[in-house]
C-alpha cells in the first residue's frame, strides 16, 4: 500500500529547503501561516489589555480624557507617521526580494530599522515627559504623585497639573496611565524585538541569503512588523485623541 | 482478514530515531518531533509525581477534621501548588506535548511538524517555566490557589505569586508555540492521499486543541503578567483599593482558563476515539460528527467561562447567557459519548490495557460530563460552587478523563514509542485499580459537596469526616496504581517484549512503519488511498446501521 | 504556485491612505461632535472608524491578504471573531449589572 | 437521623426545597444516562468481545437520523434544566421587597454583622423564621463567600461593591455559616453559625441585645460631621446637592442623558467618587470621601441615606417596615456614637 512519492530530495533542491519539507513552496506557505497563526496569539494578547482599556474607559469617562489629554499629541501623531512609513518601507523590502533586487532590499531594511529606533526614540522622549512629570504609576518609581504613600506624608500633590476634568480622580488617572504604560510599553518591546528581527534580516540579506525563491523571512518579519504597525494605529486614538473635544470644556 | 496481513512490516532491528545518534548532547539539541516527545514524557512525568505528592498531601491532612498534619499556611500552599503543577505542568502539556507531538507528524504521514526547532524551543521554554515554578515552591511556596483571585493576590498574599506567575506566564508560550507547530502542520504537511476526511480523529481533536492553545493562552499571559506588575509596583488594574475591578480578573482568567480544560481533554477524546475505533476492529461511528464535535467544543468552550461566575456575582443576566451557552457545550461531548458506544456495536472488542483505560473514560467522562449540568444549571450551582462537587466534578473530567486517556495512549502506543510491549497483565491490573481508587477517591466526594464541603479548607466540621476518610483511602490505592505503570514502563524499555511494527494489526500510518520509526518516519513518502479506521474494504460497509428498524424510522 | 506580487503604485498609495487617515483622525479629534448635534460618543467612532479603516488597509495590501488564500482569511477572521467573544461576553456582565432591580 | 450518613444537608430555607428538588432531577437525569451508557457499554463488551485473532467485523457507515435524534434530545433535556436553573436564580438573587436589612463585612477572618436595629454580631447571625432577610455585604480586604449550605444560597463579597443575597429561614435550628471563596490563611476558620428562631424569641433576643447604636442613626451622625447636610440638607431634602429623601430604585436622569436606578452601589460611588455620575441639573462640586470614610462607615451612611423619606422627618432608626414593631432597639438614641 505505500508507495514511492516523488522523490523528496530533488536534484536542484534549494539549500534552504529544510530536511522535512518537500519543496520550497511548501516551506514558505509553513512559514506565512505560522506567523499569522501567531499573530492571531498576539491580537489576543492586547485583546486582553484592549479589554481592560475600554472597561475602565467606559468606568471613568472624565478621568481618561484628562489624563489623555496630557499626552503630547504632536510626538503621537509624529510617530504614527514614522510608524506607517517604516510600515512602507518594508513592505518595499518584501517587494524587492521577492522581484530580486538586492541593494534596495537592503536599502529598505535599513530605512525600516532606522524609522523602527526612531518611533522607539520619540517615545522614550514622551515616557521621560512622563516621569518628569511624575506620571508614571506604581510604588517602584521614585517621588510619585499617586498612591497613599505621598499623600500620607501630606504633600499634596498639584492636581491642577494634571488638568483634571470634572468628575475625574487622582486614583483614575493613575489607571489611564497604569493601562498607557501597560499597552505602549507592551507595544514597545514588540517594536525592540521587530528591530532586532530586521537587524537580522539586514545581515543575512546583505550576505545575499535572499532571493525570489526564498524570502520567507523578510515576508514573515515584514508581517509581524505590519502587526506592530496596525496595533499603534488602534493605541494611537485610544490613548491620545479620544476625549481631545473635551480639551477646554 | 487479507487487509490486516498485508499491514505487517517486516520489523528488523534496524537503525531508528532512539539509537540514531547518542549522547546527552544529541537529544537536548535534537530536532526530531519523536525525541523531544520523550522529553516532554520524562519533564512531564516528573511534574505529575510532584503533583501527586501534593495530592498526597492533601488527603492526609484531610483525613481528620481538626487541620493537626499540616498548618493552614502549609496546607494553602501544597493545594495550591497541587492545581498548579497539574494544571500548568501536566495536564495541559500531557497529551498533546508528549503523544501528540509523537504521533501527528506519524498519522499524517510527515517527516516532522513544520517547525522542529520551534518544537525543541517549546520544550526549553516549559522546562524554563517548570524550574521558575519549582524555584518559587522551593523558595517558599504560594498560597493563592491556582486560580490567582484578586485582590488576595496582588496585595494580602505574602507567598512567592511574581515568580510563580512567571512561571506560568513563560510556560504558556511553550504551549502557544506548540499549538502552533500543530496546526501549521496539519495544514500543510499531510501526505499526498491524506484529504481532511481521512485524518485520524486524534489529528481532529489535536486541531480543536491547538486552536484552544492560540487563541487562549495569550489571554491568561498577559493577565498573569498584569498581575504580576501589580503586586510589584502597586498599581492597580484588578485592585479594588486602586479603582480596579477584581471582577475583571475573573473574567480575563476564565476566558483561558475554562477552554483550558477542554485543551485537557480534548486531546484525550482524541485518544479514545482511537483507542475505540482500533480496539474494536471498527470503523468510528459518525466519524464527521466526532471530528466536528472536536472543533464544536473549542468554540463554544470559548463562550462559557462565565459560569465560574454565578456567584460573583456577574450580572444575573449575563449569568444566564453563560448557563445556556454552557448547557449547549454539553452536546458536542455527549455526541462523542453516543458515537464512543455505537462504535462497539457489532464490533470485535478486546480486552487489551488501553481498551480497558478506554472504557473507563467513556464512563468516568459520563459522570464527569453530567456532574457538570449541576455546575451549568444556575440555581444548583449557586449552592454548589466552591464545595467538593466542584472539586469531585473537575476531578472526573481530569484524571478520570485525561489521565485514564493519557494512560490508555501510553499503553496503546508503548510499541511504538519504545519498540517495546508492556507486561499486558500487569497493565490490566493496574488499570483496575486506577478505576477503583479513582472512584473511591471522588465519588464521596460529590455528596460532601452537597452537604456544603467547601473546597480549599483546613481544617472541616466533623460531619464532612467519613467522606474524606473514603476519599483517602480511594486516593491511595489511586496512587499506588499509578506507580504500577511507572514502574513497568521502565522495566519494559529494557526487558520488554521486542514489539512489531504492527503489535496491534492495524490500518494507522503510524503502524506502518517500524517500531520504533526511523528519524524521518517512513522510508519513503506514504501516499494514502484509505480512510482513518479502515478495517475492512469500503464495499462491504452496512450503508444504514442496523439499529433495529423502529429506531431507523423515526 | 508563486504569490502574487503588489505593484509598486499600490503600496504608495496605501502609505499615501495611511497618512491621510492619521491626519484626519487627529484633526476630528478636535471637532467637538456633541455640540454639532451628533450622536453621543460620535468622536469615538469617527476616531474608531479611521483605525478599522487604516487597519484594514494594512491587512489587506501591506500584509497581502487580499492576495491570499482563503485559510489566511479565516485565520484573520477567527482572531477578530475571539476578540468578539471576549469582549461580548465580557460586557454582558457588565453593560447589565443594573438591570436587575433590587427591591427598594 | 445522624445514625446514616447523610445525602442532602439540613433545610431551612424557602429555597432548600426547591434547589433540592432541582438537583434531584439532575441526579436523575445523570443516573438514567450513567446507567444507560455503562450498561450499553457492558452489554456490547460481553457481547461483541473478540472471538478469534483475526476476525474483522463489518464496517458500519454512520446514521444522521441517530445524530440528530442524539443532538436533539440531550439538547432538550438540558434546556429543562436551564429553564428550571435561571429561573430559581432569578428568584435567589432578585431581593423582594420590605426584606430585612442586615449588613455584613467581611474582612479577613471574621464575618462582622450588624442588624437594622443595631445589633452588632461576630461570626454570628440570628434570624427570625419566615421573615425575609435581605444581606447587605462587602469586604474589607479580599474576596469572601457568604455562604448557609442549610439556605441552598451563597453568594460572593467583594471589596468595592455592594452584594446582596436574601432567604427566608423556615426551621429552628443552628446552621452552619462557611466562607466558600478562598481569603487566605484561615479561610477555613471564617465560619460561624446561623441561629435560626421563632420569631417571638427573635425579638426576646433583639431585647437582650440592645446598646449599639443603629447603621442609620450612626450615618445620621457622620451625615452632621462629614458636612454632607450642608448641601444635602438635613434630612436629604436636596438644596445645592440632589435630593436623598427616597433615592434608591427612583429612577434619576443622569448629566450626559443617561438614567440609572440608583443602588447601594451608586450611593457608594457617589461618595468616594462624586463625579462618576451627576445627577442632571446639578454641578460637580462634591468633594471626593475617599481614604476618609471606612467600610463600615460607608454601610452607615447608606443605611442612613435609605432610611430618609420624600418629606418626612429622617427616622433612623432603620427602615420602619423592616423593625420589629416590639423591638427596644428601635428607639436607640440616634445620637450615641457609635465610636
Amino acid at each position: 500500500m505505500i508507495e514511492a512519492h516523488a522523490t523528496t530530495e530533488d536534484v536542484h533542491a534549494h539549500p534552504a529547503l529544510q530536511h522535512h519539507f518537500e519543496n520550497m513552496e511548501q516551506q514558505r506557505e509553513a512559514g506565512t501561516l505560522g506567523m499569522w497563526v501567531f499573530l492571531v496569539t498576539e491580537i489576543m494578547f492586547f485583546g486582553g489589555m484592549f479589554l481592560a482599556y475600554t472597561l475602565y474607559r467606559s468606568l471613568y469617562p472624565w478621568a481618561f480624557a484628562s489624563a489623555s489629554n496630557h499626552l503630547d499629541i504632536t510626538l503621537g501623531a509624529v510617530n504614527t507617521g514614522v510608524l506607517i512609513l517604516s510600515s512602507f518601507t518594508m513592505a518595499m523590502a518584501v517587494y524587492f526580494t521577492q522581484i530580486g533586487k538586492l541593494r534596495p532590499q537592503v536599502w529598505c531594511l535599513v530605512l525600516t530599522l532606522v524609522l523602527g529606533l526612531t518611533f522607539l526614540g520619540i517615545k522614550g522622549v514622551e515616557y521621560y515627559d512622563k516621569y518628569e512629570d511624575r506620571l508614571i504609576p506604581g510604588y517602584l518609581i521614585p517621588s510619585r504623585p499617586f498612591g497613599p504613600a505621598v499623600q500620607q506624608e501630606g504633600q499634596p500633590f498639584d492636581e491642577h497639573k494634571l488638568h483634571l476634568l470634572h468628575g475625574a480622580t487622582v486614583r483614575q488617572v493613575e489607571m489611564f496611565y497604569w493601562i498607557y504604560f501597560a499597552m505602549t510599553g507592551m507595544h514597545a518591546l514588540h517594536m525592540i524585538i521587530g528591530a532586532g528581527l530586521i537587524s537580522f534580516l539586514i545581515y543575512f540579506s546583505l550576505r545575499g541569503r535572499y532571493d525570489p525563491e526564498y524570502h520567507s523571512p523578510v515576508e514573515v518579519v515584514g508581517l509581524y512588523w505590519h502587526f506592530v504597525d496596525i496595533v499603534w494605529i488602534f493605541l494611537f486614538p485610544l490613548l491620545y485623541l479620544l476625549g481631545r473635544h473635551l480639551e477646554h470644556g | 482478514m487479507q487487509a490486516i496481513e498485508s499491514f505487517e512490516v517486516p520489523t528488523p532491528p534496524k537503525v531508528n530515531y532512539i539509537n540514531a545518534q547518542y549522547g546527552l548532547k544529541s537529544w537536548l539539541l535534537t530536532k526530531d518531533h519523536k525525541r523531544i516527545a520523550l522529553l516532554y514524557l520524562g519533564s512531564v512525568t516528573f511534574f505529575f509525581f510532584i503533583g501527586g505528592l501534593y495530592a498526597m498531601m492533601i488527603r492526609l491532612e484531610l483525613l481528620t477534621p481538626q487541620g493537626d498534619l499540616l498548618q493552614s499556611t502549609t496546607y494553602n500552599k501544597v493545594f495550591t501548588q497541587h492545581g498548579i503543577i497539574m494544571v500548568f505542568f501536566f495536564l495541559i502539556p500531557s497529551i498533546p506535548a508528549t503523544l501528540g507531538n509523537f504521533l501527528i507528524p506519524m498519522m499524517i504521514g510527515a517527516k516532522d511538524l513544520a517547525f522542529p526547532r520551534i518544537n525543541l524551543l517549546s520544550w526549553y521554554i516549559y522546562l524554563a517555566g517548570g524550574l521558575i515554578t519549582i524555584y518559587a515552591l522551593l523558595a517558599g511556596g504560594v498560597d493563592t490557589g491556582w486560580t490567582f483571585y484578586t485582590p488576595f493576590s496582588t496585595t494580602f498574599s505574602n507567598s512567592y505569586v511574581v515568580a510563580t506567575g512567571l512561571g506560568i506566564f513563560i510556560n504558556g508560550f511553550s504551549s502557544i508555540l506548540t499549538g502552533l507547530n500543530f496546526i501549521v502542520t496539519i495544514h500543510t504537511m499531510r501526505a499526498p492521499g491524506m484529504t481532511w476526511f481521512r485524518m485520524p480523529l486524534f489529528i481532529w481533536s489535536h486541531y480543536a486543541t491547538s486552536l484552544i492553545m492560540i487563541l487562549g493562552t495569550p489571554v491568561i499571559a498577559i493577565t498573569v503578567l498584569l498581575l504580576a506588575f501589580e503586586r510589584v509596583a502597586r498599581v492597580g488594574i484588578f485592585d479594588p483599593a486602586l479603582g480596579g475591578d477584581p471582577v475583571l480578573f475573573q473574567h480575563l482568567f476564565w476566558f483561558y482558563s475554562h477552554p483550558a480544560v477542554y485543551i485537557m481533554v480534548l486531546p484525550g477524546m482524541g485518544v479514545i476515539s482511537e483507542l475505540v475505533a482500533n480496539f474494536s476492529r471498527k470503523n468510528i461511528f459518525g466519524y464527521s460528527f466526532v471530528a466536528f464535535s472536536s472543533l464544536a467544543i473549542a468554540v463554544f468552550g470559548f463562550l462559557v467561562w462565565g459560569h465560574h461566575l454565578f456567584v460573583t456575582p456577574q450580572s444575573v443576566y449575563a449569568g444566564m447567557i453563560f448557563s445556556f451557552l454552557s448547557f449547549a457545550v454539553a452536546i458536542p461531548s455527549a455526541i462523542k459519548v453516543f458515537n464512543w458506544t455505537a462504535t462497539l456495536y457489532k464490533s470485535s472488542i478486546s480486552y487489551d490495557t488501553p481498551m480497558l483505560y478506554a472504557l473507563g473514560f467513556i464512563g468516568l467522562f459520563t459522570i464527569g460530563g453530567m456532574t457538570g449540568l449541576f455546575l451549568a444549571s444556575l440555581a444548583t450551582d449557586v449552592h454548589l460552587s466552591d464545595t467538593y462537587f466542584v472539586i469531585a466534578h473537575f476531578h472526573y473530567i481530569m484524571v478520570g478523563g485525561t489521565l485514564m486517556a493519557y494512560l490508555g495512549g501510553l499503553h496503546y502506543w508503548w510499541p511504538k514509542i519504545s519498540g517495546r510491549m508492556y507486561p499486558e497483565g500487569w497493565g490490566r491490573f493496574s488499570a483496575l485499580v486506577i478505576f477503583v481508587g479513582f472512584n473511591l477517591t471522588f465519588l464521596p466526594q460529590f455528596v460532601a459537596g452537597y452537604l456544603g464541603m467547601p473546597r480549599r479548607y483546613h481544617a472541616y466540621p466533623p460531619e464532612f469526616q467519613v467522606f474524606n476518610v473514603l476519599s483517602t483511602a480511594g486516593a491511595s490505592i489511586l496512587g499506588f496504581g499509578m506507580l504500577i505503570p511507572a514502574i513497568y514502563f521502565v522495566w519494559s524499555m529494557r526487558y520488554g517484549k521486542h514489539a512489531e511494527a504492527n503489535p496491534w494489526h492495524l490500518p494507522g500510518l503510524e503502524w506502518r512503519t517500524q517500531s520504533p520509526p526511523p528519524t524521518e518516519n517512513f522510508e519513503v513518502t506514504p501516499i494514502v488511498t484509505w480512510d482513518a479506521y479502515e478495517f475492512a474494504p469500503r464495499e462491504e460497509t452496512e450503508v444504514v446501521g442496523k439499529f433495529g428498524p423502529e429506531l431507523e424510522r423515526i | 504556485m508563486s504569490e502574487h506580487i503588489v505593484p509598486v503604485r499600490i503600496y504608495v498609495t496605501i502609505f499615501l491612505a495611511l497618512l491621510l487617515g492619521t491626519g484626519l483622525t487627529v484633526f476630528a479629534a478636535f471637532i467637538d461632535f456633541d455640540k454639532h448635534g451628533f450622536p453621543s460618543q460620535f468622536n469615538t467612532i469617527v476616531a474608531l472608524t479611521i483605525a478599522v479603516a487604516k487597519g484594514t488597509l494594512v491587512v489587506l495590501y501591506f500584509m497581502h491578504v487580499r492576495y491570499s488564500s482563503r485559510l489566511i482569511w479565516v485565520i484573520v477572521a477567527s482572531a477578530l471573531f475571539w476578540m468578539g467573544i471576549l469582549f461580548a461576553l465580557t460586557f454582558s456582565d457588565y453593560l447589565t449589572r443594573g438591570w436587575l432591580s433590587v427591591g427598594y | 437521623m445522624q445514625s446514616w450518613i447523610p445525602l442532602i444537608p439540613d433545610s431551612a430555607s424557602t429555597f432548600s426545597w426547591k434547589v433540592d428538588a432541582l438537583y434531584f432531577y439532575l441526579s436523575g437525569v445523570t443516573l438514567f444516562f450513567t446507567l444507560l451508557i455503562s450498561g450499553v457499554l457492558i452489554f456490547f463488551v460481553i457481547r461483541y468481545r473478540r472471538r478469534t485473532p483475526y476476525e474483522i467485523p463489518r464496517p458500519i457507515a454512520g446514521s444522521h437520523k441517530l445524530e440528530t435524534l442524539w443532538t436533539i434530545i440531550p439538547f432538550l433535556i438540558a434546556m429543562t434544566m436551564f429553564g428550571w436553573g435561571a429561573r430559581l436564580y432569578f428568584e435567589q438573587y432578585k431581593p423582594p421587597q420590605n426584606a430585612v436589612e442586615v449588613y455584613v463585612v467581611g474582612k479577613q477572618w471574621m464575618w462582622k454583622l450588624q442588624h437594622a436595629t443595631g445589633q452588632r454580631e461576630i461570626n454570628e447571625l440570628h434570624v427570625p423564621v419566615g421573615r425575609k432577610i435581605k444581606l447587605i455585604m462587602t469586604s474589607e480586604d479580599v474576596i469572601h463567600d457568604f455562604f448557609v449550605p442549610a439556605f441552598r444560597t451563597k453568594a460572593d463579597v467583594v471589596p468595592g461593591r455592594y452584594t446582596t443575597l436574601w432567604f427566608e429561614a423556615t426551621t429552628p435550628g443552628k446552621y452552619h455559616l462557611l466562607c466558600a471563596e478562598y481569603c487566605g490563611m484561615n479561610h477555613s476558620g471564617m465560619t460561624g453559625s446561623v441561629y435560626v428562631m421563632e420569631p417571638r424569641e427573635f425579638d426576646n433576643w433583639l431585647a437582650g441585645n440592645v446598646g449599639t447604636t443603629s447603621p442609620a442613626a450612626a450615618g445620621q451622625q457622620l451625615f452632621q460631621t462629614l458636612g454632607c447636610a450642608s448641601c444635602h440638607g438635613a434630612n436629604g431634602e436636596g438644596g445645592r446637592g440632589p435630593t436623598l429623601a427616597g433615592l434608591l430604585g427612583r429612577p434619576t436622569p443622569l448629566e450626559g442623558g443617561q438614567s440609572i436606578k440608583p443602588d447601594e452601589a451608586y450611593i457608594r460611588e457617589s461618595i468616594l467618587n462624586p463625579g462618576a455620575k451627576i445627577v442632571a441639573g446639578f454641578q460637580p462640586i462634591m468633594p471626593t470621601f475617599q481614604g476618609q470614610v471606612s467600610e463600615d462607615q460607608l454601610v452607615q451612611l447608606i443605611a442612613f441615606i435609605k432610611s430618609l423619606t420624600p418629606g418626612g422627618t429622617a427616622t433612623p432608626s432603620g427602615s420602619p417596615a423592616a423593625a420589629p414593631a416590639a423591638s427596644p432597639a428601635a428607639t436607640a438614641s440616634p445620637t450615641r456614637n457609635i465610636r
